[in-house]
């Protein structure tokens, strides 16, 4: 009874490391007015709902969702907001198509992070107030801890998580629309300082800003445009818990659980063999490797050799992160996952110029809201 | 379409200021709605968050931070608001995840705790309007409401005293409501003689800034009717959201409810809503609100709601009860706990549940709205036994 | 049937002065510094310039007031900048007797919806009334914007200080 | 569609300062407000237990978020506690290099789900490892704060 969703359209404006010479609904106008070009169908007569993705304290605005509508063609339409990552916005799309009451849904997510004068307390602020935020003077603590604990359990080298951070950055030379692209080596990220030990300023990602659409489809819909349907296979979402003492410290659950509940959607078994290539969290270096074995494109404690071997690399057996993830493009805060999907959807239908991967039918494609949660989602792509 | 029913409900009392943190008032409600249909959170196959801004309570991604709280440990859990709205959204952001097919049973929570906000909640309200050509000017949010007021008061010919009336039935409403923080019988002097805040609005005109939660489990069909032999069913959802130029639109008439109202109308196969609809539970975080959204919810004709009230009609013994709860005039207002607790009310009368509150004349329809953001949004949910 | 209870714990303002309860606080440095654009920078501009800008959309022929680069009907691009009068009429007002900060003030602020001569009908800004008594202010009142002296505007919506009867 | 004039000369580029102008007062809740009265009164750290699956919280909670039932007794944790990651910070939230430099290390006690989430003392970065054993600092006047904790040192035996 699951009825077939396509995302039929994408469109976006960045990433930049600042934007002023756009305010956020000039950004999200343009990406908007490239989403409904790419997909051919005017806003106003044939878009049924709209998703606005978004968190108060990154916009510097209460209730954020009121100025959403005007720039993306919403006037007057069923809009909403949804407190979380970008592809929670698409499945919060997609689950409406799936009711029949509506056929085309567009989702919208933006960064304006360079907009927060002190991005680092906002992240703080989500903190809990009365046991964690009173102790913890930098919200990166809480990386570096789960880092250290990562690492220790699954011996990783330190010269893996670099190799992540090399590769990315390499990726995102590819990609034009990267913020933070770089050719650079292991000796020089592993000199680095530990400035919240064991992370160094090379396995965060830096702040970008951007914006992102995303137009969904029923399938009747989807076969009468011209534009080639990539279709919505599975879709999973999980949170695991807010209390940093009681989650799990080495195993991405959230993630775990979303990939077993969006593969068992799309009908597959084997993710290591099925999937052509994934976009993954990589907020922090060891994040990738973490969500990689948490969604099952390798076994628990593996991720490290794949990545060291190269077998994560846009021609490695399993490519991950080709555009660049939020290391060579930005950390896009709550638009990061619709990024991700921007990407995916352009290696399906092909249109991913240097960093094409060969095989592109079935992709898989996962999010994390970001220190502190332990939130993600998962969707997968094929045509 | 899958039909989706409410098959529990649960709330918190609406105080000025909880002990509870915002989790544990979470817990509170939805345990209590959980109880209510005899489930356990084992039964529950996603979790749906409705709260409004996060400088009430104080965390970023207040979402996340309520999370274990509303039940979601290790399960699909998503947060949506439409500022004032999302306390009916909640439910329709709670039936699409059960309508989709995906899951046969979902827990819908709303909290809100605005007491955390210091020096006062209107910190947070005047981070509501637009950053660079509203705010230096200082607008508090009575400033909207007062201006809305005014606007409609003056294109309709409405005095204040017939407006009078709706705070004074809702705050009598609610000395009924266990939950309730401002049940009182109050006169219509009282409250034109109160405070004069942001003529016309008055103190007595405003609903109090509370602490609160409420829930509601929907689920499937046929889970439901396994779960209950008196579902009630969510047969009509609609939402809208106008431009955000506030300033530009006639602030007399709010076609964003109307619109909202005729998606979930035409949902629920309604064409004679004031003849189809028994009972309704419009948002009144102001008393002319309540009239404001009679009318846009299509129950009355432009401007005609106050006349409605003044012949009693909508009182509890009336032909067509509003606000029989009591509404966030007298219940309190903790936003998204106050939207979701209209659409507890209309659950608990349809089910002849509602105790003291029960209306007399029998009911079968019924219909829960909110709005907000800068009067610019309407959630609108039909329900029926 | 089970026993209702309903959670919630009421304190009393007492508590937290007298300290009968554990409390945190805590002041977050939410502090931005946002990017104007396009519209809004020729809107700050202009009324730097004591002028007030709108935006006119071709295609539904609207001038809209505060100026955007997207007309939200027709959604397409807006076509031309226009200078409108510095003058208008209440749409809407209140007479406000408290802050943001819900302090009693004595004079009463008067903040109002002008809809400015020039722009479309309906299209008003947010502002305040200022240089009349507060119960002679009505709907339909002709106004004009009171500016600051040149030299001390800055390009912001307060560079209009209040808006007076005509 | 498309946005018809841009700005093109950074000469007209404006930026608008502001903030959300707010203080927060929290209240530690139900549960939080046992586990600070201990600390405070009886230098003691309590956690709650659930009586279905029998876990006990720490920090405590009046509801056991695996089973959704409500907890119903307050237990005491005995120390020491054991270092289950750690990390040391050296600059703080606005990116200024702090005076000195602190360990935050997350401290998990035996029999208990969870832990504390605390600062380090009277050890130096090179010295600390996982699996450690540490005990709390209390400071003699407590007021009801987790700061009534002044860190974990390495526990010796006695």
């Amino acid at each position: 009874m699951i009825r077939k969703v396509a995302i039929i359209g994408t469109g976006y404006i960045g990433c930049f490391p600042t934007s002023p010479h756009l305010s956020y609904k000039e950004m999200m106008f343009e990406a908007a007015c490239r989403a409904y070009t790419d997909a051919g169908i005017d806003p106003r007569k044939d878009a049924d709902g709209f998703v606005c993705v978004s968190e108060d304290f990154h916009e510097g605005t209460s209730i954020f969702d009121e100025y959403v509508p005007d720039q993306i063609g919403a006037y007057m339409k069923p809009v909403h907001t949804i407190a979380g990552d970008g592809i929670q916005g698409l499945i919060a799309a997609f689950l409406k198509i799936q009711t029949g009451l509506m056929n085309i849904v567009v989702v919208e997510a933006h960064s304006k992070a360079s907009n927060m004068m002190f991005p680092e307390h906002i992240t703080s602020l989500a903190l809990d107030p009365i046991f964690n935020r009173p102790v913890l003077r930098n919200a990166y603590s809480i990386a570096a801890m789960e880092m250290r604990r990562y690492i220790y359990e699954r011996k990783i080298p330190l010269e893996a998580l670099a190799k992540v951070v090399i590769k990315n950055k390499l990726n995102a030379l590819k990609n034009p629309s990267s913020a933070y692209p770089a050719y650079v080596d292991a000796d020089e990220i592993l000199a680095a300082e530990r400035c919240f030990d064991p992370l160094s300023s090379w396995d965060i990602a830096s702040y970008a800003d951007g914006a992102f659409v995303v137009i969904v489809a029923s399938e009747e819909v989807a076969r009468n445009l011209k534009v080639k349907p990539v279709w919505i296979k599975g879709v999973g979402w999980c949170t695991e818990t807010p209390s940093l003492e009681t989650r799990d410290w080495v195993n991405a659950t959230y993630a775990e659980r979303a990939a077993e509940m969006a593969y068992r959607m799309a009908g597959i078994k084997n993710p290591a063999k099925e999937i052509d290539f994934a976009e993954v969290d990589d907020s922090f270096s060891y994040k990738e490797l973490q969500h990689m074995e948490a969604i099952g494109l390798c076994r628990k404690g593996e991720a490290g050799y794949l990545v060291m071997e190269g077998e994560t690399g846009i021609d490695g057996r399993i490519p991950v992160n080709p555009s660049g993830g939020s290391l060579g493009v930005g950390n896009l805060m709550d638009a990061t996952g619709l990024m991700r999907i921007v990407e995916a959807v352009g290696q399906l239908r092909r249109e991913a110029g240097r960093r094409q991967v060969e095989k592109a039918e079935t992709a898989v494609v996962q999010s994390w809201r970001g220190i502190p949660t332990t939130t993600g989602a998962v969707v997968v792509l094929g045509i | 379409m899958r039909r989706v029913a409410i098959v529990g409900a649960g709330m918190t009392k609406f105080i000025r200021r909880a002990q509870e943190t915002g989790k544990e008032l979470s817990f509170e409600a939805a345990n209590m709605a959980l109880n209510s249909c005899e489930l356990t959170i084992k039964d529950i196959d996603c979790i749906v968050m409705g709260t409004a801004p996060d400088a009430f309570d104080g965390v970023h991604m207040k979402g996340e931070y309520l999370a274990d709280g509303a039940g979601a440990w290790r399960k699909p859990y998503m947060r949506s608001f439409v500022g004032g709205g999302t306390g009916v959204f909640a439910v329709i952001q709670g039936w699409y995840h059960v309508a989709s097919g995906l899951f046969d049973t979902c827990l819908v929570v709303c909290e809100e705790k605005m007491s955390s906000c210091q020096p006062h909640p209107q910190g947070a309200f005047l981070t509501i309007f637009d950053n660079i050509i509203e705010r230096p000017l200082g607008p508090n949010l009575l400033w909207i409401f007062a201006l809305e007021m005014n606007r409609y008061m003056s294109v309709y010919k409405i005095p204040k005293e017939e407006i009078a009336l709706v705070a004074v039935k809702n705050k009598r409403n609610a000395k009924d409501h266990p939950c309730a923080l401002l049940g009182e019988d109050i006169t219509v002097e009282d409250v034109l003689k109160s405070e004069v805040l942001a003529w016309p609005v008055q103190r007595l005109d405003v609903s109090p800034i509370s602490d609160g939660a409420a829930a509601v489990v929907l689920a499937s069909e046929d889970r439901a009717r396994r779960i209950t032999d008196k579902p009630v069913w969510i047969d009509g959802v609609g939402w809208c959201l106008d431009t955000t130029y506030w300033t530009n639109r006639d602030l007399a008439y709010p076609r964003y409810v109307e619109a909202a109202a005729i998606m979930a109308y035409k949902m629920a196969g309604i064409t004679d809503p004031r003849r189809e609809i028994h009972i309704a539970e419009p948002y009144d975080p102001f008393d002319y609100k309540e009239l404001h959204h009679m009318e846009g919810l299509l129950l009355c004709d432009k401007g005609e709601a106050p006349k409605l009230t003044a012949k009693g009609v909508t009182s509890r013994d009336g032909e067509l009860p509003v606000c029989p709860s009591g509404g966030l005039l007298g219940v309190g207002n903790p936003i998204a706990a106050a939207g979701l607790m209209k659409v507890c009310e209309i659950f608990w009368q349809l089910r002849e549940e509602a105790g003291a509150r029960q209306v007399t004349r029998k009911v079968r329809t019924g219909v829960a709205q909110a709005w907000g953001d800068l009067m610019q949004v309407g959630t609108v949910v039909v329900l029926r036994r | 049937m089970k026993m209702i209870k309903y959670g919630g714990i009421a304190l009393k303002e007492r508590d937290f002065k007298e300290g009968r309860v554990i409390v945190f606080r805590d002041a977050p440095k939410a502090k931005y510094l946002w990017d104007c654009g396009v519209a809004i920078s020729r809107f700050l501009k202009g009324l730097k310039e004591g002028k007030i800008i709108g935006r006119r959309c071709f295609r539904c022929s609207r001038v809209m007031v505060p100026p955007r680069m997207f007309c939200e009907v027709c959604f397409r691009g807006t076509d031309e900048w226009v200078e409108l009068s510095d003058t208008g009429r209440v749409n809407t007002y209140s007479i406000c007797y408290v802050t943001w900060d819900m302090i009693r003030i004595k004079e009463p602020q008067i903040p109002a919806v002008i809809e400015i001569d020039g722009a479309s009908r309906g299209m008003g800004i947010l502002h305040l009334i200022s240089g009349v008594k507060p119960e002679e202010v009505h709907i339909g009142m002709k106004v004009r914007a009171h500016w600051k002296r040149e030299e001390e505007r800055t390009g912001s919506i307060r560079d209009i200080l209040y808006f007076e009867p005509i | 569609m498309g946005i018809i004039e841009k700005i093109n000369r950074n000469n007209d580029i404006v930026f608008w300062k502001g903030e959300i102008p707010v203080e927060f007062l929290y209240t530690a809740g139900v549960a939080g407000e046992r586990f600070y009265r201990e600390l405070r009164d009886s230098g003691k750290i309590v956690g709650s237990k659930c009586s279905s699956c029998r876990s006990i919280y720490l920090p405590p909670r009046i509801y056991c978020e695996r089973c959704f039932t409500e907890t119903d007794e307050f237990v005491e944790t005995e120390t020491p506690g054991e270092v289950y990651t750690y990390c040391i910070i050296k600059y703080d939230n606005e990116g200024n290099r702090m005076e000195r430099e602190e360990i935050y290390a997350f401290v998990r006690f035996p029999g208990v789900t969870g832990g504390l989430i605390h600062r380090l003392g009277e050890i130096s970065p090179e010295e600390v490892n996982i699996g450690m054993k540490v005990e709390p600092l209390f400071k003699e006047n407590r007021v009801g704060h987790i700061d009534d904790i002044i860190y974990f040192k390495p526990y010796r035996e006695k």
